[in-house]
């Protein structure tokens, strides 16, 4: 853990410290386990855009995916009757595309991400919209699926599903990012794609593949959240989530130029987005700050940590520059 | 485009109006020389609104039935449309314009009908926490302070209301949170339609359900199910089916001259009604018969 | 007859200029009758009949408005050493960039081990054994030094996820590092690195490769003298071990002491080729030039005694060396050299100067007054330069044209009511293209298209227009053709005898000592001694480079 | 004109005339009219987003000013009785302010334009809608400003005054984006900003200044929307119209890297996206597709330019080496 996540966990802990003393129903299991739900759902979702950002990349259609894929997903199951084994893999395909399609849009076409991925926002909202005829998809009164309720909002000795689902994913994404050949090329992606090519790497299939890991996990969470709604209207939900998904990696240390942050700061950064809208209703704070909350916040933070990094590089320096003076004459 | 154009301009997109749709398609039938159009904002928001029925009116549509997003304050827009084309207002009203009639409910009366339900579901008293998706829309204003009154010297009380800017993952976790932070409320109102139905699943998943009195507005599907099973008390349907299906007839007879359908004061209440749990089958039944068509 | 770079016989002589389409019609021929030859191998051949490891024929690129390479042919065997030569812009580094495959050519062929091809991939490439030092760096800041060199072939542990070993690219990389002679650890990140020590990692990089040819696009531009002489050592090493090499500079005396055969690129064309024993200076100048140049690449002496000191740094601290202050004395019209080895803060001083960095203690006077340094800005309203080390990065504006880059400093002056006058400026840009000779189509032509050099000569063309009273080189001449290096040596020299005062901060042994009038010698951000004419030598440069007393 | 604002024009005229044909009454004067006067508060938002992207920033609070601004303008002048002629330059101070504070951070505390931008996106609307308590700020009936109202709402020989106000103001902007020492710094500064600093430009100023251009024109943007609708619920208000002004801005050939794009085009972008949401309405057109229509286009436009581009340089480079091939034997 580098230190920058070790100064987002305290300050995670510090804020969760504050609220358990103004109101201590914050630490109840319930209060914990609903939060860590939600924590599970962004986090799917935060882990889908820190891969498309660490290239330099950046994926805004986001909250329309979720919509589009979370509509198509209710109206399988609960409507057309297709079998949920069926229909979850059938959605990731289909994340796994739109992921795949804007990244040869952006690889082998040259499309700037924020252009490509802006008109996916607004065309897979529009589509979704369209489908449903700008209705609802939801389950009919007692419809039930036990298997995928168990999997998606069910609780395992009293922790959500999809939050082992998110530490399952991020493990397995901290070995991709970290340990990998694959999360290198990303990282040097990020920072000189130029060089990188130069260096025989195959930029366009490694790109292309970040924005594929971003659709199906970006899939995979839109099918958490349609199981958490549990109804869909296509016009509003899932907006902004992209926004929650890049603040989320920004708060955990990713630059959007591309080539940093860590997976644990995604997370950590998720978990500090959740508490914070755990917090708004807590303290019974209005609904109308949320947002400004949450926008504080993330200003702070990321204020904070830059005027750290700033002081801890001027230290660093002159850290250095004694050892070096110390050693030289030695040579 | 010979056949005069009468549209429905709804304030967003939303399964509430799914029934007007259906109210719509009823009078074309009986309105074989019009043509008929319901329409969505692609946002809920005056401007986007007030762009679409100028275009609107501009594509030569004769009559325009609107639910105003924001119908207090849009008097001059309102009027600007109202000096082109017979404009006709729904849902909530615009007294202060030149619209030609009113058609729909009151929402006061429909707060005050969830205080009825509140009242008789808890005689022994208890506090209310309600969920809406805009605190600051009309619609939800008005509900919110019909209840009030309605509950006003009962002790019963309506202590808050937690907005979630009409996200459903929001609106839920909102009742999670609510469960959390005030273990003593005894009545969860849900304020939108889909309010309702994010309010039983969150008290089913906490295994509260039975135990907090549910008052419900509209006819989600989860929220007639809910009543049916009689987890939820009881809910406030409004009947946009009828406003659509009256308005549409009511703008056809007033475009050929006959203006005895509206009343000296413009205004056409369609009251709304309590669904209980005994007349939830016939009103479903009703529901699917209307859309069926 | 026209001759290529193939020798058929021990005879030494220099070859004729070859042209166009004639040149790689030889070139098949030639090749024929080389291989026939291998059927009847004999000792008086000797090196020269071992099968070449690639060859290229009739290759020809060209860009919008410039023909960088016409109908030029080549052949590499294996463990020879073949230095590039030409002027700016001759196209060495086309030529490279399409062996590396970053490139491909509009015509000729390029033969991999018998195999011909039309051009090549970047796979292709470093999968037949080019390893490709670039001219302009091609690092990843944000990974460590090792990651760096094995990039693109790292060591993979067992298991289908394709992790990295990271343990074993630890030890792989530190043994390159010292054959380089770096003095940072493997796992420094590049981001910590000075520009020379970070072309250091690019030729470990370039030797971790299993190369049979290893390509080095002006390596020592930025490299001091000690590590130099670690850089020609190295290519000696590889050329015992059968490796070839192309070893492209623009300091003629290191491709004197290690070349093979020189090969002289002019105008995109071979304008001849030196066998070993024909290989020196003067003849190298000639074929890139096409004369002789009198001075070697000297300034020549000040007109006139230096004046007052106009620009003096006294206890000034940089965030390189905080702890160590630095002093030191710029005259009017005099050029000040300023020595060191790799990262003795001289950038880091001139940044300071200029405004760039604040310096963390002492004064900077101007003409004897007290100078506050907000930003560049203010170094510039005080009539104090800089031509930047890193010209891609901070030297010029690669969008921009020509014209557009040498009015930016000076844009008022070439505005009305604050609106800009295309036509002033193209008269400013007109005159600085004639003055410094700037190759270039027009001074619309955008400035990311011009060869290294010449982009150099439009850094100084900037500055120039404008009437300096310091001007402050970093490293001036670096990756610029022996010819410009005369006329920038000139130009420094007028600016020095019109009173200016001219710092010069350079790596370049020969240039130091031709050029300057005081040398000042940097060790480890102090300044260690200063030498007069009359003490000028390599030795003791080098001594005080170090730390020592001079002789 | 360059030949990039050419072909948008000739796709605008295309679009416009093959909707005439359709329903000829996208010609009527009123139709004209109305649009154009969207055109004018649109384009006012997208010329401030313009002077940002081109320094390779993006400003995406621009919605959230605009509710905040306008909830503001209206309560001074309607709710607290403040003269319009002081209201008005007051709102332009503050949003110039805004700017400013956003420059500052960019500039001088290194933040990355995205991230401080999304935080003034949460933060105003969050302030916005706290100021009036999730209500809604409008006039009440009868309230009227004559002066104000014809400036901001009214037509002059039928032609919106906002609209003119568009065309003076790019007018203005046009010479000094194209044809100032500060324009030229801008696309300097979008370039490469590093190299501008080393020319000795005071880049932290100049970007600062372009914030603060923004900030003033969201803000007046900001007093004709309200004027507009005359009525501004902020929890909706201007939600969006940051993506309106930069798509108008791409499609209008910026990069979102920087230090490209022309005046003309972005006036022309917003003309292309007031036109297709004038289509959809008078074609029929289901509402719930509008923005799927405004993606669609935006993405064809967009990757016809980028291969048209490629197409050019391809022919470009073929004739130089014809030419080259011609000289070079006799030299
Ligand atoms: N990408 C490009 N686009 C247009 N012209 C180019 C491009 N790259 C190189 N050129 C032109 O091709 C010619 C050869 O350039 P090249 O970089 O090969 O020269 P060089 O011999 O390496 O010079 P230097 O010693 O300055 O590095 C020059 O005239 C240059 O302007
Ligand atoms: N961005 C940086 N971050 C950390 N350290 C740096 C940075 N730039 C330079 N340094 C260090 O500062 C010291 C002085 O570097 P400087 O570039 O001033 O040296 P120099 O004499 O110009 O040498 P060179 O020949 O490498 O250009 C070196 O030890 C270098 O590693
Ligand atoms: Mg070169
Ligand atoms: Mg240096």
């Amino acid at each position: 853990m580098s230190k920058k996540d070790l100064g987002l966990l305290i300050l995670i802990l510090v804020v969760g410290a504050v609220v358990a003393i103004i109101n201590p129903r914050f630490l109840l299991p319930i209060n914990l386990a609903n939060t860590s739900n939600l924590i599970g759902l962004f986090g799917i979702l935060a882990i889908g855009q820190a891969f498309v950002i660490i290239t330099g990349g950046i994926e805004l259609s986001v909250g329309s995916v979720v919509a589009l894929l979370g509509v198509l997903f209710v109206d399988f199951i609960a409507t057309r009757g297709m079998g949920w084994p069926v229909a979850l893999p059938l959605i990731l395909m289909l994340g796994g595309i739109i992921g795949l399609a804007h990244g040869w849009l952006i690889t082998r076409l040259n499309l700037q991400p924020f252009v490509v991925t802006l008109c996916g926002l607004l065309i897979y909202r529009g589509v979704a919209r369209f489908y449903t005829a700008d209705g609802t998809a939801g389950f009919a009164f007692g419809q039930n699926f036990p298997e995928l309720e168990f999997l998606t909002a069910g609780r395992s000795y009293g922790v959500p599903n999809s939050f082992i689902a998110l530490i399952v994913i991020a493990i397995v994404m901290w070995v991709v990012l970290h340990r990998s050949v694959f999360g290198r090329y990303l990282y040097a992606i990020g920072k000189n794609e130029e060089a990188a090519k130069y260096s025989g790497i195959r930029t366009g299939r490694v790109v292309m593949a970040a924005y594929v890991i971003c659709g199906v996990l970006t899939a995979l969470s839109a099918i958490y959240f349609a199981m958490y709604t549990r109804s869909i209207s296509p016009a509003s939900h899932g907006q902004f989530y992209e926004l929650y998904a890049i603040a989320a990696a920004v708060l955990g240390g990713f630059s959007l130029r591309g080539g940093e942050g860590s997976l644990i700061g995604v997370i950590l950064g998720t978990v500090l987005l959740q508490e914070l809208q755990n917090l708004v209703n807590l303290l019974g704070i209005p609904s109308s700050l949320n947002f400004a909350v949450m926008g504080g916040v993330i200003l702070i933070g990321v204020l904070v940590d830059q005027q750290w990094s700033v002081y801890r590089e001027r230290r660093l320096m002159l850290e250095a520059t004694r050892k070096g003076a110390a050693g030289a004459p030695a040579e | 485009q010979d056949k005069p154009t009468l549209a429905f301009v709804v304030n967003g997109a939303s399964d509430f109006w799914k029934a007007a749709e259906a109210g719509v398609k009823k009078a074309q039938a009986e309105l074989p020389n019009y043509n008929l159009e319901l329409k969505y904002p692609e946002q809920s928001s005056v401007a986007i609104q007030q762009r679409l029925m100028d275009d609107l009116v501009t594509a030569g549509v004769k009559a325009i039935m609107v639910s105003a997003v924001d119908p207090k304050t849009s008097t001059d827009g309102l009027n600007k449309i109202a000096s082109e084309t017979a404009l006709f207002t729904t849902d909530s009203d615009a007294p202060q314009t030149k619209r030609i009639a009113y058609i729909g409910s009151s929402n006061i009366d429909a707060g005050k009908q969830a205080a009825e339900i509140a009242k008789k579901a808890m005689p022994d008293g208890g506090k209310c926490l309600g969920f809406v998706g805009l605190l600051g829309a009309d619609n939800a204003k008005e509900r919110i302070e019909g209840m009030k009154e309605g509950l006003a010297g009962t002790k019963i009380e309506l202590i808050d209301v937690r907005g979630d800017d009409i996200d459903q993952a929001r609106a839920k976790k909102n009742v999670e949170d609510a469960l959390v932070a005030s273990p003593d409320v005894t009545c969860m109102v849900g304020f939108y339609s889909y309010n309702t139905p994010r309010i039983y699943e969150a008290l089913r998943d906490a295994g509260k359900l039975g135990q907090i009195t549910v008052v419900g507005f509209d006819d989600d599907p989860i929220t007639l199910g809910g009543v049916k099973e009689g987890t939820v008390a009881a809910t406030v349907v409004q009947q946009p089916f009828e406003w659509a299906y009256q308005g549409m007839k009511l703008m056809a007879a007033y475009l050929e001259g006959d203006k005895s359908g509206i009343p000296e004061n413009g205004l056409i209440i369609i009251p709304t009604k309590i669904i209980g749990k005994d007349d939830v089958d016939a009103y479903a039944a009703n529901l699917k018969a209307m859309s069926g068509n | 007859m026209c001759r290529l770079g193939v020798r058929f016989g021990p005879a030494a002589r220099i070859d004729e200029p070859c042209k166009g389409r004639q040149s790689a019609d030889v070139a098949r021929t030639a090749h024929r009758l080389l291989s026939g030859m291998m059927n009847y191998s004999d000792a008086s051949i000797g090196a020269s009949t071992i099968a070449p490891f690639l060859s290229l024929e009739g290759v020809r690129k060209t860009y919008p408005g410039v023909v960088a390479l016409d109908g030029f042919s080549l052949e590499v065997r294996p463990g020879e050493v073949i230095g590039l030569v030409g002027e700016n812009g001759a196209g060495k580094s086309t030529l490279m960039k399409i062996l590396g495959g970053v490139t491909t050519p509009d015509a000729g062929t390029i033969t991999v081990d018998g195999v011909a091809h039309d051009g090549l991939t970047v796979e292709a490439s470093i999968g037949s054994g080019i390893a490709f030092v670039h001219q302009e760096l091609n690092l990843f800041e944000n990974l460590d030094v090792a990651a760096n060199i094995f990039f693109g072939r790292e060591p993979l542990r067992a298991g289908p996820l394709r992790l990295v070993d990271r343990t074993r690219l630890r030890t792989l990389a530190a043994p390159l590092l010292k054959r380089v002679g770096a003095n940072f650890s493997a796992d420094t990140p590049v981001s910590a690195l000075s520009l020379a020590q970070q072309q250091m990692v690019e030729i470990a990089k370039a030797l971790s490769i299993e190369a049979r040819l290893v390509i080095l696009d002006e390596p020592t531009s930025s490299l001091p003298l000690a590590e130099t002489d670690k850089l020609l050592d190295v290519i000696k090493a590889l050329k015992a071990d059968g490796i070839s090499v192309i070893f492209i500079s623009h300091r003629l005396h290191e491709v004197e002491r290690v070349a093979d055969r020189v090969v002289v690129l002019r105008d995109g064309m071979l304008a001849g080729t030196l066998p070993k024993n024909a290989i020196n200076h003067d003849q190298m100048v000639k074929l890139m030039i096409g004369r002789m140049l009198k001075e070697r690449e000297k300034a020549a002496e000040s007109a006139r005694p230096p004046g007052a000191v106009a620009l003096s740094a006294k206890a000034v601290r940089t965030s390189a060396y905080p702890d160590r202050p630095v002093d030191l004395g710029v005259r009017r019209g005099e050029i000040l050299g300023l020595a060191g080895l790799v990262g003795s803060g001289r950038t880091e001083l001139a940044r300071v100067l200029f405004g760039i960095e604040k310096s963390l203690g002492g004064v900077l006077q101007l003409d004897g007054k007290d100078l506050v340094l907000g930003s560049a800005a203010d170094a510039v309203a005080n009539g104090i330069f800089l031509v930047p080390e890193d010209r891609k990065l901070t030297g010029i504006l690669l969008d921009l044209s020509i014209a557009q880059n040498i009015s930016l400093p000076n844009l008022p002056a070439h505005a009305r009511r604050s609106l800009v006058s295309a036509r002033a400026e193209a008269v400013t840009a007109e005159k600085q293209k004639r003055n410094l000779g700037i190759k270039a189509p027009s001074v619309a032509t955008r400035t990311g298209t011009l060869s290294g050099g010449n982009q150099q000569k439009v850094v100084l063309a900037k500055w120039l227009a404008m009437s300096p009273k310091v001007m402050i080189l970093d490293e001036p001449t670096r990756g610029i053709d022996i010819g410009a290096k005369a006329e920038i040596y000139g130009l420094m020299r007028a600016l020095a005898d019109a009173g200016v005062a001219v710092l010069m901060i350079s790596s370049d042994m020969e240039e130091v000592i031709g050029v300057s009038d005081r040398i000042a010698v940097m060790h480890e951000g102090q300044i260690s001694g200063i030498l007069d004419k009359e003490q000028f030598s390599q030795e003791n440069v080098l001594l005080l480079a170090v730390g020592k007393q001079p002789k």
